[in-house]
């Protein structure tokens, strides 16, 4: 298929489904509305498959399927699309996670129409975000999303959904804001105005060292990184998240905990690395530091929950954590400028990655599994819980799967990527390395717990007992697909890393020379203030 | 000169000059004449003033158009001074004649939708309208220091009339009252500043300001000591606080409020982007005509940083006040505020770069900026009369302008609040609505200004901030539109899609959204238009 | 090629379970609750897996001849002087040459021999008088596939088979086979729709009813297999590690089997939490390893072409020939044996010795989490809530001693401070979970303790350079304690879910099966044996006797060459009495006697054959497995890889406050005085058991009241689970709180209060135009207004506010340009 | 310049202080609007005057005669909107006016 099309279609068919959908379906007809708008999420997701298996080279590194079209010529803006190593795999939880959330909207009975609608929409964004090139067309895509999402959260969601709407909407925009005036500074200071958007040139221009001075590179990146800290979240700015997911319904809790997660992490790793390198490392250390303080932080602040759906939420903050301390782990000497054991940075940034898709994986399932019991009883409270194991055999077995990969449990996806991360932790700090050991056991502590209160006991303590139906058809299919795919990536991981790897390994590169030349620069401009 | 021949150059260069450039204007005085005679013979009771009115703003958008076309193509437009210099009809004069006609047309549409005025005060209503929108074009248009009185009184006069339009409401005749009187002590302050700087510069044509600013600064420090020089700055001063108060830049903004809630949520409309527009096509002439007088580019660069300073507490103080807002019509009375505040942020870079040191090196940032200007105020034109619109067709059902009013509204009339959505996520400032683009056109230009003046960084700080200031009270709207339960005792508002009102609407947002993904076309005319003031 | 075919059996053997437990929880889950098909599934995977290891083991032997070299012992043996190895034994004479070969050895071995050991085994074998029997490849290692690769970095599960991996893989898989057999007997009463739980209730008072859950069990036994193989069968480090958790999560699973009891859950919690607790420890190890030697692997790595690519960790700790670690003499660094080329030209990685220490703790950390040593011993007495199968595999047989096998598996990498810590932490659990088993009372309890101390016995073994020793008590105390647990389960089966031995006795008339299987267990573990009239060497015992006299042997030469650390002899001696007396309690409590509940007593039954066969073949292997001490083919077979420098012991240097290895004829001298000592306190221990509780001289509740304080504290096992809840649980929960609390008020609250100020400020336009404007105006109005008017008229409104700011504004705006612009 | 265009100008700007002056303090809205001519005959004096003593020449009378309609102009509709104020508050005191704040 041509390349040109197939980006473009994986992007837009969700928001030409949201056509359709608006336009030709009866409002009534609600099983009709929710089987077109599952099909095309399974559309999309078949469109990137095609990507993935027929047109994607895992072993090449750079971009590929580049899609370049003049949008704004006076503003030197483009519809600038591409695909690489480290997208490909989050285009592909996008896609997955959501058809999955999509079969999971079932139980959405109030305005259907409209909640199809925005949510295809959502893909469409989400979509956008991974395969821009250009950073105005990132940043479009960006805050596209913003706004289905607000609404999904604020018209579908729980009680102080309103509360919670708001919130996740003006922490992002703050941080978007900030996206943007980077993005000026960016543009206004490459040397060929023609490409101030372009993502790649930018990126090779830093490289160069003649992008932003050092000192300008460290704004930049501190706005950045604000930015995308808040999406990612980490710690100090992370208080949307339990709001919102806990305000949302089941199928967008999946869609923010499997996606719009990970695009703090992607923006951090495709913009704010390639473009600032010396800001990234001069800001390493402190970037460690939040991710560990987010790793104890949430664990603890798990173990401290009494609703179920909150409890998930902090493990994502904890789990989130091992992506800034993997991306960061980014070690320099002094002296030299040269970068110490660069293979064990990689691995971090590999792991980084891999936990990303493992945590789209795993919290994805451990939402979808909060809300199967909602749905029955509608209450969240851990302490009304208890014997579900026994009332709901399959469910329980589903369930604590999806919770053993969230815990980290070798042969589930959660293990590799945690692992790796702390593993390549050492070499940049041994003190703060071993205290992201420590995670894994609060991890265990906050999961267990929950489990037991949960799932085992002599007897179900809540409302409801007589709606503990087993699970249908449909929420079993979900379900096992999600565990299925923990267990696969957590035996072959190779087949994320293969893809993965020789990108990451370019980033790093380029960003370790870019870091070189501004040195550099630094030490020539001390001389000269010496003299 | 002998003068039989002096006559026969001047009916020439008229006749054959000055009245095709001026064809816009005529015609809309045309359409006035042409009402009042109706009404004089009665032919109004069979041909609706309204009708009139349709045709004539048709007639002058068709005009504008043999104008507007002709913007970049083959023969482009030779900018010329018209009427002996007072008028000057260049791509930018056509470019406003454009947006002006085509806002009036719409507009019309609208009170036709709406129904305001009634069929008997039609014509003087329309009248009204029309010698507004020719004061606005002249303004657009100004050459010379009286045109830019003469039009911003034909602008201004008409305004208050229209403010007070609806007789019988006591909020309405005071609103009149106080635009009025505001109004025209701010005409008063502006023409004794216009005095100042004629007098002392020896000349009413804008063209030659900067020479003779530049001879004037010639010799003297350049500085305030000059007395020439305090006088014409005095007199600068004293000018742009009247177009700040068109502008209801902070703190000259007072009457906006009241007067948008006094005045119907059509005229609120007319008010918010017409005169807002005219203005700013002065303000652009204006400060243009002022700068890049050597010795005096130190003073100008404090004028721009002084308007950008301005422009940041505007903005602020114009989201910040309406937060508070329960009337739907203040407001956006108060958006209105904040976004003047964004354009004007556009001049102050514009003059801070025009009067740098390598001005002409900076030319393209100058006309980006100005670009970005002329691209704001379309995408304004069509978001903010948009969300008027909703108001007006809203309150026509409801009688009431009160965001409470607005309850839960999507269950029964979803294309309203999804028009009014896209509408106010444009006015924050989000892609892919045309709100974005223009924002960061000016946002863009202004942090080019900053290598100039740091200050500007400041400005764009400001205007960053800002964005997500205004978001919580949009946001408060759409809340309440769409997530509240419509409460049963409210008036239903049965607006179907495919219904006229809504049409308009949706045409309304349809652009909003096109101007947003599509910016090429428009900004590559804006550039155009910006160009033909370009200096060097 | 042998070492494919080794691979592929001990790969079936590892992966049949695997495939069991998918095919039995699927099968199981949408099939009938009443059928056994499941169980015979797993029977039949484990029961295969066994007869693989078992070839694996004799393809092995005869691959490198290892079957021959007996006769050359028994050949020595007959010559007099029995030797453990007589390789070792002929050091003294020409120590010199050793050296030399030694070296060759370490330097060749580190170039291009696929691996040291054989290389080692072969260099031993020379140097002897005798002409030299040479032992083939006896390691085999290599990759199955890649985790990840970064660069030179690759992760991978790999294969590492050697003497050690084959004797694990047998006693697993036979012990397995045994326990799988008795569970099919043992859970039958879970094969019901309608099953109802004694000992879980229901908050109205009622038994939970529930479906049983036959096949889920077998399930859950067929996983644990396969976790526990693959960690036997792993390649390195980091592979070990991922098995270790996952024997960690079934255990988690087994132990709570039954969900509905809320006991079984928290044991099962505890018990994972606290592997965790080690596993921070091991995760700690891994980062340094990682970090310093780039590899996980034990063996080297191997390029298609079959050249060495990378040295494996055991081959990259040098040692030099008295087995000390090589250290730089300056910076006291530990220089890493050259790593090939292809990592890092030419240069050599050096690693601080003090991170070496540190890696070998924390690898060390995750055994005593696993070996629920002491300070982590307490979640293996509350993990009896599992069914008595469980206990039996999981906690008493295999993955409790998976930790002891770790640090046999992993002894290269330890350096000798870590031994002595293995040591004592070794030593002190073994008293300390000892004298907690006098005073337990119910059965199952008793025997987890005694497990834990003989966890400690193997653990001080392996602390005091007795590599053979620890590992040879490993197995034997797999197969009497497993079989003592088996026995146990029977009485409880018998008994009706009675566990508390108080209320047995006699019960030999009823079960005189498991009674006599019992005995062959107690004394086993007790280490009771005939003494033989010659010499030691030929005394008849069961195999307890002979590897724990090897460890206290071990640690008495260890004393003898370190005499500042006793200790490390004292306290196992004297525990090896205690062993046998609450050993004999046990048993005494339980079989002898008169019948203390008689309803019990009338109830009980002996069991069915299904559950009595695997006592009695279980009984004969914990008799007669380590028949021979250390001339016999089970310690040879263990031993037959041992690592390089085991042999022979560490001379500490002169002077160094460095500790004394012993080597083999260290041992081997004190062997006799050793073991009659234990004997003796085995003997003596056995008799007060028989005095206390066999006969009825002396009154029991007497002494207990007489003792009632020493008796508390044991009884509450030293307090610890009381320190730990103080200690850890309590404090986390507080912290977790406090972040909920510092989110909701602090992080919320700065949103919150900057929300409050812009309304605020939203409101100042009012509140500005009231206060300033209106003063102003005012006081202007006042002024002008003041000629010839009285002050009463005056009025101000907002109109003229607003005109009023114009002027204002004007002139502020002016005196502004004035102020800020250069004049 | 010379003193005389600085008197005339002194005038002009008294003249505006006072038209000022009488807007801000009025409280009778034909008061407020007499202020606003006032202001514009200040400016107009001073047109008057550049266009005798600079060479702004006749464009100032010009000016002046425009200004003059235009405030004509404005005062109609000024008092068209009061009257309007009075039939609907019975007053033309513009302290009345203050319904629309906040």
């Amino acid at each position: 298929m041509n390349p040109e099309f197939l980006l473009t279609a994986i992007i837009f068919a969700p928001s030409v489904g949201a056509l359709i959908l608006a336009l030709l379906f009866d409002s009534k007809n609600a099983e009709a509305m929710r089987l077109f708008a599952f099909a095309t999420t399974a559309v999309t997701f078949g469109l990137t498959l095609v990507l993935w298996l027929g047109e994607f080279q895992s072993d090449a590194p750079g971009m590929q399927l580049e899609v370049v079209k003049a949008w704004i010529p006076t503003w030197n803006v483009y519809y600038r699309l591409g695909v690489d190593g480290i997208s490909m795999p989050l285009v592909l939880l996008t896609s997955l996670v959501s058809m999955l959330s999509m079969a999971a909207s079932w139980s959405i009975t109030k305005h259907i129409k409209g909640y199809m609608v925005l949510f295809l929409l959502l893909e469409t964004g989400m979509m956008g975000v991974f395969l821009a090139l250009d950073f105005f067309l990132f940043y479009v895509f960006w805050e596209v999303m913003l706004l289905p999402m607000y609404f999904l959260i604020g018209v579908w969601g729980g009680p102080r959904k309103e509360y919670a709407a708001i919130k996740f909407f003006l922490y992002t925009l703050a941080g978007s804001v900030l996206m943007l005036v980077a993005m000026l500074m960016f543009y206004f200071n490459s040397d060929v105005q023609a490409d101030g958007f372009n993502l790649i040139r930018l990126a090779e221009a830093a490289t160069a060292g003649n992008l932003l001075t050092p000192k300008m590179q460290i704004t930049a990146f501190i706005m950045l990184f604000i930015g995308f800290a808040i999406k990612l979240p980490a710690f100090p700015v992370h208080t949307w998240l339990p709001d919102a997911h806990v305000e949302a319904p089941t199928p967008i809790s999946m869609i923010l905990a499997g996606v719009l997660l990970k695009m703090g992490g992607y923006g951090i790793i495709r913009i704010a690395f390639p473009l600032c390198p010396y800001g990234a490392q001069y800001l390493a250390y402190s970037m460690v530091a939040i991710g560990v303080i987010s790793i104890i932080y949430g664990a603890f602040a798990a173990l401290a929950q009494t609703d179920f759906k909150r409890l998930v939420a902090y493990s994502s903050v904890s789990h989130m954590g091992y992506v800034l301390l993997g991306l960061a782990v980014w070690k320099i000497n002094e002296q030299t400028g040269e970068t110490m054991n660069s293979e064990y940075w990689q691995m971090g940034l590999n792991g980084a990655m891999f936990q990303m898709i493992a945590h789209g994986i795993s919290s994805a399932g451990m939402f979808f599994m909060v809300g199967v019991i909602y749905d029955r009883v509608h209450h969240r409270d851990l302490n009304k819980f208890g014997g579900l194991m026994g009332k709901m055999p399959l469910y329980g077995g589903l369930s604590a799967g999806l919770f053993f990969a969230g815990l980290g449990l070798p042969g589930l996806c959660g293990f590799i990527g945690e692992v790796f991360v702390v593993l390549s932790t050492w070499s940049f700090n041994p003190t703060l390395a071993i205290v992201a050991a420590s995670g894994v056991i609060l991890t265990a502590g906050y999961i267990l717990w929950a489990m037991q209160r949960v799932y085992l006991g002599a007897e179900y303590k809540g409302p409801h007992p007589e709606d503990l139906t087993p699970m249908n058809m449909r929420e079993t299919v979900i379900a096992g697909t999600l565990l299925t795919l923990a267990v696969i990536l957590g035996v072959f991981p190779a087949i994320m890393f293969n893809v993965m790897t020789p990108s990451i390994s370019r980033m790093a590169k380029a960003a370790e020379a870019g870091y070189r030349q501004s040195a550099t620069q630094l030490s020539q401009d001390e001389m000269q203030a010496k003299r | 000169m002998l003068f039989p021949q002096l006559l026969d150059k001047l009916i020439t260069e008229t006749t054959s000059l000055s009245l095709p450039g001026f064809s816009v204007e005529l015609c809309l005085s045309a359409t006035i004449v042409a009402m009042l005679m109706m009404r004089l013979v009665n032919l109004d009771r069979l041909v609706p003033a309204s009708v009139t009115a349709v045709l004539g703003a048709f007639a002058a958008l068709v005009f504008t158009w043999l104008q507007f076309r002709q913007i970049g193509a083959a023969d482009a437009i030779v900018s010329q001074k018209i009427f002996t210099g007072l008028l000057i009809h260049d791509t930018f004069t056509v470019f406003f004649r454009a947006f002006l006609s085509l806002f009036l047309l719409l507009t019309i549409a609208l009170t036709s939708l709406t129904g305001i005025p009634d069929n008997e005060d039609g014509p003087d209503f329309y009248s009204l309208l029309f010698g507004a929108t020719i004061g606005l074009m002249i303004m657009a248009s100004a050459n010379s220091l009286l045109m830019l009185f003469v039009g911003v009184e034909m602008a201004s006069v008409p305004s208050y009339a229209m403010v007070g339009f609806l007789k019988g409401r006591k909020p309405s005749s005071e609103a009149a009252l106080k635009f009025v009187v505001y109004g025209a002590g701010a005409a008063g302050v502006m023409l004794y500043g216009i005095s100042l700087i004629a007098g002392v510069l020896g000349t009413a044509d804008m063209s030659l300001l900067a020479d003779r600013l530049g001879a004037a600064a010639a010799g003297g420090s350049g500085g305030l000591s000059d007395p020439e020089l305090r006088a014409v700055s005095l007199g600068i001063l004293l000018v742009m606080v009247g177009l700040a108060f068109k502008l209801s830049l902070v703190p000259f903004h007072f009457w906006c409020p009241d007067a948008f809630e006094g005045a119907s949520a059509e005229v609120a409309g007319f008010l918010s982007v017409a005169s807002k527009a005219g203005a700013f096509g002065l303000l652009v002439r204006f400060a243009l005509a002022l700068s890049g007088a050597p010795g005096t580019e130190s003073l100008m660069i404090a004028f721009g940083v002084g308007i950008g300073f301005i422009a940041c507490v505007t903005t602020t103080f114009g989201n910040l006040a309406a937060y508070s807002q329960t009337n739907l019509k203040r407001l956006l009375a108060y958006s209105t505020i904040a976004h003047a505040g964004y354009m004007v942020m556009a001049v102050s870079a514009l003059l801070v770069m025009s009067n740098s040191v390598n001005a002409a090196a900076m030319q393209v940032d100058i006309n980006h900026s100005v670009e970005g200007l002329l691209y704001y105020l379309f995408v304004y034109l069509f978001m903010n009369l948009g969300a008027f619109a909703v108001v007006a067709i809203a309150r026509n059902h409801t009688f009431s302008e009160e965001v409470d009013s607005f309850k839960g509204l999507v269950s029964q009339s979803p294309t309203l609040c999804i028009v009014m959505l896209i509408c106010m996520f444009s006015l924050v400032g989000m892609p892919p609505f045309g709100g974005f683009v223009g924002k960061l056109m000016i946002f863009a230009s202004a942090f080019k200004a900053g290598d100039v003046h740091w200050f500007m960084y400041v400005v764009v700080a400001f205007g960053a901030l800002n964005t997500v200031f205004s978001l919580v009270y949009y946001i408060r709207v759409l809340k309440t539109m769409f997530m509240d339960v419509r409460p049963v005792d409210a008036r239903p508002v049965p607006v179907h899609l495919g219904s006229l009102e809504s049409i308009y609407v949706v045409a309304l947002a349809a652009f909003v959204f096109l101007l947003g993904v599509l910016p090429q076309f428009l900004s590559a005319t804006a550039g155009a238009a910006a160009q033909s003031l370009a200096k060097f | 090629m042998v070492g494919e075919t080794l691979r592929n059996l001990l790969m079936i053997a590892w992966l049949l379970p695997l495939a069991g437990f998918a095919v039995e929880i699927f099968g199981g889950f949408w099939g009938s609750r009443k059928s056994r098909v499941a169980a015979w599934m797993s029977v039949g995977c484990i029961a295969t897996g066994f007869f693989c290891s078992l070839s694996a083991l004799l393809i092995w032997g005869s691959s490198n001849n290892f079957w021959k070299v007996p006769h050359e012992t028994d050949h020595h043996a007959d010559a007099g002087h029995a030797e453990p190895d007589h390789a070792v034994a002929d050091h003294p004479a020409d120590s010199h040459d050793s050296h030399d070969s030694h070296d060759s050895h370490d330097s060749h071995d580190s170039h291009d021999s696929h691996d040291s050991h054989d290389s080692h085994d072969s260099h031993d074998s020379h140097d002897s008088h005798e002409p030299p029997v040479v032992l083939g490849q006896t390691v085999y290692s290599g990759t199955l596939y890649y985790l990840a690769r970064f660069g030179s970095l690759d992760i991978s599960l790999d294969y590492y088979i050697d003497s050690l991996t084959l004797v694990m893989f047998t006693m697993v898989t036979f012990i397995a086979t045994c326990i799988h057999v008795f569970a099919m007997g043992y859970m039958s009463e879970e094969l019901t729709e309608e099953l109802v739980d004694h000992s879980a209730h229901l908050s109205n008072g009622h038994h939970v009813h529930r479906p049983g859950r036959y096949y889920r069990f077998f399930a859950f036994l067929s996983l644990f297999c396969f976790s526990m193989l693959g960690l036997v069968l792993a390649g390195n480090i980091f592979q070990v590690f991922i098995f270790w958790e996952l024997v960690g999560i079934c255990s988690y699973l087994l132990i709570g089997f039954y969900t509905e009891r809320k006991a079984a859950c928290n044991a099962a919690n505890k018990a994972f939490v606290m592997n965790r607790v080690g596993d921070f420890g091991f995760l700690i190890g891994l980062m340094v390893l990682w970090t310093f030697f780039g590899t996980f692997r034990f063996g080297e790595t191997l390029n298609d072409k079959g050249e060495v690519v990378q040295a494996g960790l055991f081959q990259m700790l040098p040692r030099d020939e008295t087995g000390n670690v090589l250290r730089d003499a300056e910076s006291g660094d530990v220089k890493i044996g050259v790593v090939t080329a292809a990592v890092e030209p030419g240069g050599t990685r050096t690693i601080p010795y003090s991170l070496l220490v540190v890696a070998g703790l924390g690898v060390f950390a995750g055994c005593v989490g696993k070996s629920a040593q002491f300070p982590l011993q307490t979640w293996l007495p509350d993990a009896m809530e599992g069914p008595t199968p469980v206990s039996a595999l999981v906690h008493s047989a295999t993955m409790v001693a998976a930790g002891v096998y770790l640090v046999g598996r992993f002894y290269p990498m330890f350096v000798q401070e870590v031994l002595l810590t293995i040591a004592y932490v070794g030593c002190i659990t073994l008293f300390m979970a000892a004298t907690i088993a006098i005073v337990a009372t119910d059965i199952k309890k008793v025997l987890a303790y005694s497990t834990i101390s003989q966890l400690g016995y193997m653990m001080l073994g392996l602390g005091v350079f007795g590599w053979g020793a620890g590992l040879f008590h490993l197995i034997t105390h797999a197969f009497f304690k497993s079989l003592m647990f088996l026995c146990s389960g029977s009485v409880i089966y018998g008994c009706h879910h009675e566990q508390e031995m108080p209320k047995m006795g006699g019960l030999w008339r009823k079960m005189p099966i498991t009674a006599f299987t019992m005995l062959v267990g107690v004394i086993a573990i007790s280490g009771l044996a005939v003494p033989g009239l010659i010499s030691l060497s030929s005394v008849f015992a069961f195999s307890g006797f002979f590897s724990k006299d090897a460890v206290v042997a071990t640690s008495l030469a260890f004393v003898k060459g370190n005499p500042s650390h006793f200790l490390l002899f004292i306290v196992p001696l004297v525990t090896a009495g205690i062993t046998a007396f609450y050993m004999f309690r046990l048993w005494f409590y339980t079989f002898a006697g008169k019948p203390r509940d008689q309803h019990i007593y009338d109830h009980c039954h002996e069991s069915p054959w299904i559950m009595t066969g695997p006592l009695l073949a279980l009984s004969f292997f914990a008799a007669f497995c380590a028949i021979g001490g250390e001339e016999g083919p089970l310690y040879r077979l263990i031993t037959g890889d041992q690592p390089a420098h085991v042999a022979h012991g560490i001379a500490a240097p002169l002077g160094s406050g460095e500790l004394t290895l012993p080597g083999h004829e260290a041992i081997h001298a004190v062997h006799g005085t050793a073991g009659t000592l234990a004997l003796i306190a085995a003997a003596s221990g056995t008799f007060i058991a028989w005095l206390l509780y066999g006969t009825t001289l002396v009154n029991v509740a007497e002494i207990k009241r007489q003792l009632s304080g020493l008796h508390g504290f044991l009884a509450n096992k030293w307090h610890f689970d009381e320190l730990y809840d103080g200690l850890f649980m309590k404090p986390s929960h507080v912290v977790g709180s406090c972040c909920v609390w510092i989110d909701k008020t602090i992080f919320d609250g700065i949103i919150h209060a900057s929300a409050e100020v812009m309304i605020f400020i939203s409101k100042w336009d009012k509140l500005f135009d009231e206060a300033v404007v209106d003063g102003f105006v005012n006081l202007l109005g006042d002024s002008t207004f003041a000629v010839g008017r009285s002050l009463r008229v005056i009025q101000t409104g907002r109109l003229r506010q607003y005109v009023m700011f114009i002027v204002v504004g004007v002139v502020a705006l002016f005196a502004i340009l004035f102020t800020t612009f250069p004049g | 310049m010379t003193a005389d265009l600085n008197s005339y100008l002194f005038v002009g700007a008294v003249l505006f202080v006072c038209g000022v002056v009488c807007m801000a303090t009025k409280r009778n809205g034909i008061g407020v609007l007499m202020g606003v001519e006032l202001v514009l005959n200040g400016a107009n004096v001073n047109f008057v005057a550049f266009s005798r003593y600079t060479d702004l020449g006749l464009d100032g009378q010009i000016f002046s005669l425009f200004v003059i309609v235009l405030a004509a102009a404005e005062a109609a509709v000024a008092l068209a909107i009061a009257l309007n104020f009075y039939n609907n508050h019975l007053t033309i005191d513009v302290d009345r006016a203050n319904k629309l704040k906040g």
